[in-house]
């Protein structure tokens, strides 16, 4: 290997990281405002000047400063380790995205897998952190967190494996290079599964059970103060990235934009995946919460009938072209 | 030692420590996360022997799957935060004997007998996704046809048994 | 690299999962061990497959058919234990001592039928 | 024809046991019994009539030895027999119904008494040695049921108990004997035997001959096995005469007469018979004399009786000996029945309890008057004459004309033979006295049903010896009958003398302090009880010490051990699957280990 091949791969992850510093942040902030005009309330407007955009930086000096709480009857160790747990993995996905022709941190032949996998490591965060608060609300949203995981991982894999059928490839620069425009109506199905199975993943409205503040106060982050609880947050909106990045990268052709050369690709990205952000925000304020039992029927008897519908359409498909 | 080697040991090592304290460790739930550790090493094993895709779906089906419903089961069946005293039975001696036993008798025969054997892994491509594809659909077919009739077997096992609306009424309440 | 690493690890691992499955009172703890068990196995299955170049890649092939049996296997276990969580509120193994020989006049010595019958 | 008729002369009394236990008591009573027998008797009379010598056989299975025959074989002598038999049996069966009237075990009672009387009439009338030893042993068979038929008693089982054994003891020697004339004639068929006589060993036919001896003695309760039969009394009275006249000890003087060449052949067989017949018949009459009870009088006049016929045989008059044996069960049958008459009515048997019944029970009266006139050979009833030709008979011998025994045991006989005779009619004299004389006492005359029996066995006790004057070597001879009747006088008066001179008291007190000794036939049971009982019964209780400190221990123990080394087994078996788990992964690995090892 050489100095430049080693100096490469720095770079790449220095940028990697440094975007998931701050995409998430922009999400974040995204969703203050967005949220705020939809309500038609305000909210903060002064830090920073121009609509209080520095509002999101004093809310996470505030958090630092905070007093960190652990429960007496809490498992320590467990309990500490599970907002690193929740967070970490996106990180590493986020490191598989391309962001352009030849541009991503690294380029996996199993991307797609990988991808799923590790964003499936993240939700043992969450069950990690509802089981060591030594809390009832804690617990209940750990175990709901298990349960919601179980039943919209099989819909969510199924619907990425549609569009691994349709390009051929697991890899997600392959994906987005064998990606057409028609796709947008042929998987139309498969990326409709994905984002709401992504989203129910996530725990984000309306599939937050898990949290469901009016029932079981916060669930598993009932306990959790200052720069965890900090890190919790962050985790969710770097899960909103990653699944709007994912979402954009299978089904929206990823860095490739109706005009312009490939070197426009990351904002092409970039582009989507903050549009698919204010999807998520925009259903967040929009829909009320669903129930356990909705949620379970939801993902059962629509989700995977669907993706499996979706996947022989696929493969009808497939054999007709080729 | 080759640099394969050199990240294979620490790796086999993490694997292995963690194992011993999923089956030691006086603490439910941390065993559960002591196995997660573990079989992430090995995923990271995997990866070393050049079986990409195997590492992943190791990833994806143990960690991201079974050992959420390990967890599950744990919090179902109440278990408590910190030590419990009552986590091995009466059987350990017997038991580390016959571990000793047979930790001794598989290390050297293994050792004996593969103990100038060497791995080349070549370009790296023989786990990629497409040979094992490829392999899976040209020769496994019906044994993969075969498992996934199991698994619908299996599914439905899991459903008769944990529905209480089907099959023998259980005796007593007990669980929620 | 050497077939010996990879060998003696799996070795090693699955003796640890011998122990496991031995020692361990809690059902879903020995579940544990039986994963760690076939993780052994699936280790040894890779390492063949990569020392072999089968190209048949039956290692691998046996090794994503293993992972998903244990996946079932977890998923029915699981079911079980529950059932049996439910049915008489503990899962620690050896107490579920059904296949016992009733009339024993005492299984473990120094306790009396009256406490087995309570304990179980 | 004549071995066709006689077929069914065996079966008929069979045929009734067969059906008559199963039915017995739905039937009623006695009919099937009855009519088995009397078609039985009926046949046997026409046998005898044609009375030409016959024989049929049957070979069984081929047995690989010497051949095993079935069949019958009438002679002059089997035919005599079987008609004595079966017409004695006749009597009893009528007479039973009568006398167990009301016993809730009358059928098995009637289907064994016909079961005996088969069996005697297969003694009697088999023509294969083997087959007339099964009969033998039916016989003993049916001989202890029916003295036990009382069982409830104590008295009655042992009695029942010892009649068993004793003539068990004796059949050991005559199957023996069986096998001994079989093996040397190289055939049990009794034909073949008796022309194989003079080809035999002197020492073959001398063993053979006494091991006969041993069985007849036991079976005809001679002296030393002579002591079941007073205590078989403890049967029913019927029972007793069955036992007494027709079957059982009548088989031992029938089965000498038939063997009679084997003991021609060997004299010393003879010589022993004669001795035994002696001591047998004096001593005997001895007791019978002393006894306090009515039927063990009769008993001991039995084991005399029936010695008398046994040195009849061994001075060589066989003739002698069969008249006397077909008199004797005339007058004996006659005796028990009128015994059992007299204990219905009273209630006991004691003779101090009996007496002055000859005004109450007349028909009793006379038909025992008979049946004691002719037991102690007064004449013109059948007794004397068959008495008188055994008197005659051993006269001869004495004299040495026919000299079969040694003239000194020949002398022996005729002295005893006419001592005998005197104490017979004297204690015949005491009984008749005993009882129908005396203070008079309230009783019923028995029934007809009873009666009937004894008026139809007191004709033949009676005229039997008239009738016989028709062949002439039944005729008596002047001297030893003159002889005879002087004894017989000498003996009766004695007695009545005594009765004179002391009404009411028991002339059996002229024996004076020999009395007890007497009565208690020369205390052979307490000899027999202090020896081979004791010794039988000490051996017996250390069998049972040896059995259960031994044998029973080694197995309970073996039983108890069994158990604690499965018990040790059962504590692995305590339902823990680790622990089984653990065994199995045991076993893998050392059978790994061995593997590794070894190749």
């Amino acid at each position: 290997m050489t100095v430049a091949g080693v100096l490469d791969v720095v770079l790449r992850l220095v940028l990697v990281v440094g975007a998931f510093l701050l995409l998430p942040l922009l999400v974040g902030q995204l969703e203050h405002k967005a949220m705020a005009h939809m309500q038609s309330r305000v909210g903060p407007m002064y830090a920073g000047g121009f609509h209080g955009w520095a509002q999101l930086v004093a809310d996470g000096v505030k958090f630092v400063q905070k007093e960190h709480v652990v429960p007496t009857a809490a498992d320590r160790t467990v309990f500490s380790l599970a907002p690193a747990v929740a967070l970490l993995p996106y990180l590493l996905v986020l490191a598989a995205v391309p962001v352009g022709p030849g541009l991503v941190a690294v380029d996996l032949p199993a991307g797609l897998f990988f991808a799923l996998a590790v964003l499936s490591v993240s939700v043992l965060g969450s069950i990690m952190a509802g089981w060591s608060s030594a809390n009832k609300y804690a617990l209940l949203g750990g175990m709901r967190t298990a349960a919601q995981l179980l039943a919209y991982e099989l819909p969510l894999v199924l619907a990425g494996s549609s569009v691994v059928m349709a390009a051929g490839t697991l890899s997600l620069s392959g994906i987005v290079l064998a990606w057409r425009p028609w796709w947008l109506v042929w998987q139309a199905a498969a990326a409709v599964v994905f984002f709401v199975s992504g989203l129910a993943e996530l725990a984000r409205p309306p599939f937050d059970m898990p949290l469901a503040d009016s029932e079981i106060v916060l669930g598993p982050l009932t306990e959790y103060t200052g720069l965890r609880f900090a890190l919790f947050m962050l985790a969710e909106y770097a899960g909103i990235v990653v699944l709007c990045a994912l979402t954009a990268v299978l089904f929206l052709g990823g860095w490739r934009g109706p005009f312009g050369d490939a070197s426009l690709g990351p904002i092409w990205l970039l582009a989507k995946i903050f549009l698919l952000a204010f999807v998520v925000i925009w259903v967040r304020v929009s829909t009320p919460r669903l129930r356990s039992d909705q949620l379970q029927r939801l993902a059962w008897l629509v989700l995977v009938p669907m993706s499996l519908g979706q996947l022989a359409l696929t493969g009808v498909v497939k054999v007709v072209t080729s | 030692m080759t640099g394969a080697e050199l990240v294979f040991v620490p790796l086999g090592a993490v694997a292995l420590g963690s194992s011993v304290l999923v089956v030691t460790t006086d603490q439910l739930v941390r065993a559960a996360l002591w196995l997660v550790v573990a079989l992430g090493a090995l995923a990271g094993c995997f990866l070393l022997l050049a079986a990409e895709l195997v590492a992943w779906v190791q990833v994806l089906i143990y960690v991201g799957a079974v050992v959420v419903l390990l967890l599950f089961g744990i919090m179902l069946t109440r278990a408590p935060i910190g030590r419990s005293v009552d986590l091995d039975s009466g059987n350990r001696v017997a038991a580390l004997v016959v571990a000793l036993g047979t930790a001794g008798t598989l290390v050297t025969v293994v050792v004996g007998g593969f103990r100038t054997a060497s791995i080349d892994l070549g370009d790296g491509s023989a786990g990629s996704a497409g040979t094992v594809g490829a392999g899976l659909f040209r020769y496994w077919v019906l044994p993969f046809e075969l498992l996934s009739v199991l698994l619908l077997a299996a599914l439905v096992g899991a459903i008769v048994l944990s529905r209480r609306d089907i099959g023998p009424r259980a005796r007593d309440g007990g669980e929620d | 690299m050497h077939v010996v690493y990879p060998v003696v690890l799996a070795a090693l691992l699955f003796s640890v999962g011998v122990y496991g499955v031995l020692a361990r009172r809690n059902a879903i703890l020995v579940l544990m061990s039986v994963e760690l068990m076939l993780n052994a196995v699936n280790l040894n299955l890779v390492t063949f497959d990569a020392w072999l170049k089968d190209t048949l890649a039956s290692g691998q092939a046996l090794t994503l058919f293993v992972i998903a049996i244990a996946a079932a296997e977890v998923g029915l276990g699981l079911a079980i234990v529950l059932l049996v969580f439910r049915n008489r509120s503990s899962i620690a193994v050896d107490q579920l001592r059904d296949l016992a020989d009733r009339d024993a006049p005492s299984a473990v010595p120094g306790e009396t039928v009256a406490e087995r019958e309570a304990a179980r | 024809m004549t071995a066709a008729l006689a077929v069914p002369v065996v079966l008929a009394p069979f045929l009734a046991a067969a059906v008559g236990l199963p039915l017995g008591r739905r039937l009623p009573p006695g009919i099937v019994a009855i009519a088995g027998t009397a078609v039985s008797a009926v046949l046997a009379i026409a046998v005898a009539v044609s009375s030409r010598p016959a024989e049929t056989l049957a070979r069984l299975t081929p047995t690989g030895g010497i051949a095993v025959t079935v069949g019958v074989r009438v002679g002059g002598l089997s035919a005599t027999v079987a008609v004595m038999v079966t017409l004695v049996a006749l009597a009893v069966q009528v007479y039973s119904v009568g006398y167990l009237r009301g016993d809730p075990r009358y059928p098995s009672y009637a289907a064994l008494v016909s079961l005996f009387t088969a069996a005697m009439l297969t003694v009697v009338l088999s023509a294969d040695l083997l087959l007339t030893y099964a009969g033998w042993e039916v016989m003993g068979v049916c001989s202890y049921f029916l003295i036990g038929h009382h069982w409830e008693r104590p008295a009655a089982s042992s009695a029942a108990v010892k009649s068993f054994l004793m003539t068990r003891f004796g059949d050991v020697g005559f199957l023996f004997g069986v096998f001994v004339l079989g093996t040397a004639a190289g055939s049990f068929r009794i034909t073949d035997v008796l022309a194989a006589v003079p080809t035999m060993s002197h020492t073959t036919v001398l063993a053979a001959a006494l091991l006969m001896v041993v069985g007849v003695v036991g079976k005809s309760a001679q002296f030393p096995l002579h002591s079941w039969l007073p205590d078989a009394m403890a049967g029913p009275a019927p029972v007793s005469a069955l036992i007494h006249a027709a079957t059982m000890v009548a088989a031992g003087v029938y089965l000498v007469a038939l063997l009679f060449p084997v003991f021609l052949a060997a004299p010393l067989a003879l010589d022993v018979l004669a001795v035994l017949a002696v001591v047998s018949m004096l001593g005997a009459a001895l007791a019978a004399f002393a006894s306090a009870d009515l039927k063990r009088v009769l008993a001991y006049s039995t084991i005399s009786q029936l010695s008398l016929m046994f040195a009849a045989l061994a001075v060589g008059g066989r003739t002698a000996a069969i008249a006397h044996l077909v008199s004797h069960a005339a007058f004996k049958a006659l005796l028990f029945l009128c015994a059992g008459a007299v204990i219905t009515a009273v209630g006991g048997g004691l003779l101090t309890d009996l007496g002055g019944l000859r005004r109450a029970m007349p028909v009793t009266f006379a038909t025992m008057t008979v049946g004691f006139a002719a037991l102690a050979g007064f004449p013109p009833t059948s007794g004397f004459f068959s008495k008188d030709l055994v008197v005659a008979a051993a006269g001869h011998a004495a004299s040495g004309e026919a000299a079969l025994v040694t003239v000194a045991v020949a002398w022996l006989v005729a002295v005893a033979v006419l001592l005998t005779a005197g104490v017979t009619a004297a204690y015949a004299t005491r009984a008749w006295l005993l009882t129908f004389f005396g203070t008079e006492r309230p009783a019923r005359e028995a029934g007809p049903v009873l009666t009937g029996p004894l008026l139809a066995l007191a004709a033949p006790a009676l005229l039997l010896g008239l009738a016989a004057l028709r062949w002439p070597e039944l005729r008596p001879e002047w001297g030893s009958a003159l002889a005879s009747v002087a004894v017989v006088v000498l003996g009766a008066g004695v007695v009545l003398a005594r009765w004179r001179a002391a009404p009411g008291r028991d002339p059996a007190d002229l024996l004076g302090r020999a009395r007890p000794l007497l009565a208690s036939a020369w205390h052979t049971d307490d000899l027999y009880e202090r020896t081979v009982a004791r010794a039988v019964t000490g051996l017996a209780e250390r069998v049972v010490a040896v059995d259960d400190r031994v044998v029973g221990r080694a197995v309970t123990g073996s039983g108890r051990n069994a158990g604690r080394l499965g018990g040790l087994i059962r504590l692995s078996q305590n339902g823990n699957p680790q622990l089984y788990l653990t065994g199995l992964l045991a076993g893998v690995l050392l059978i790994a280990v061995g593997v590794v090892v070894l190749a």
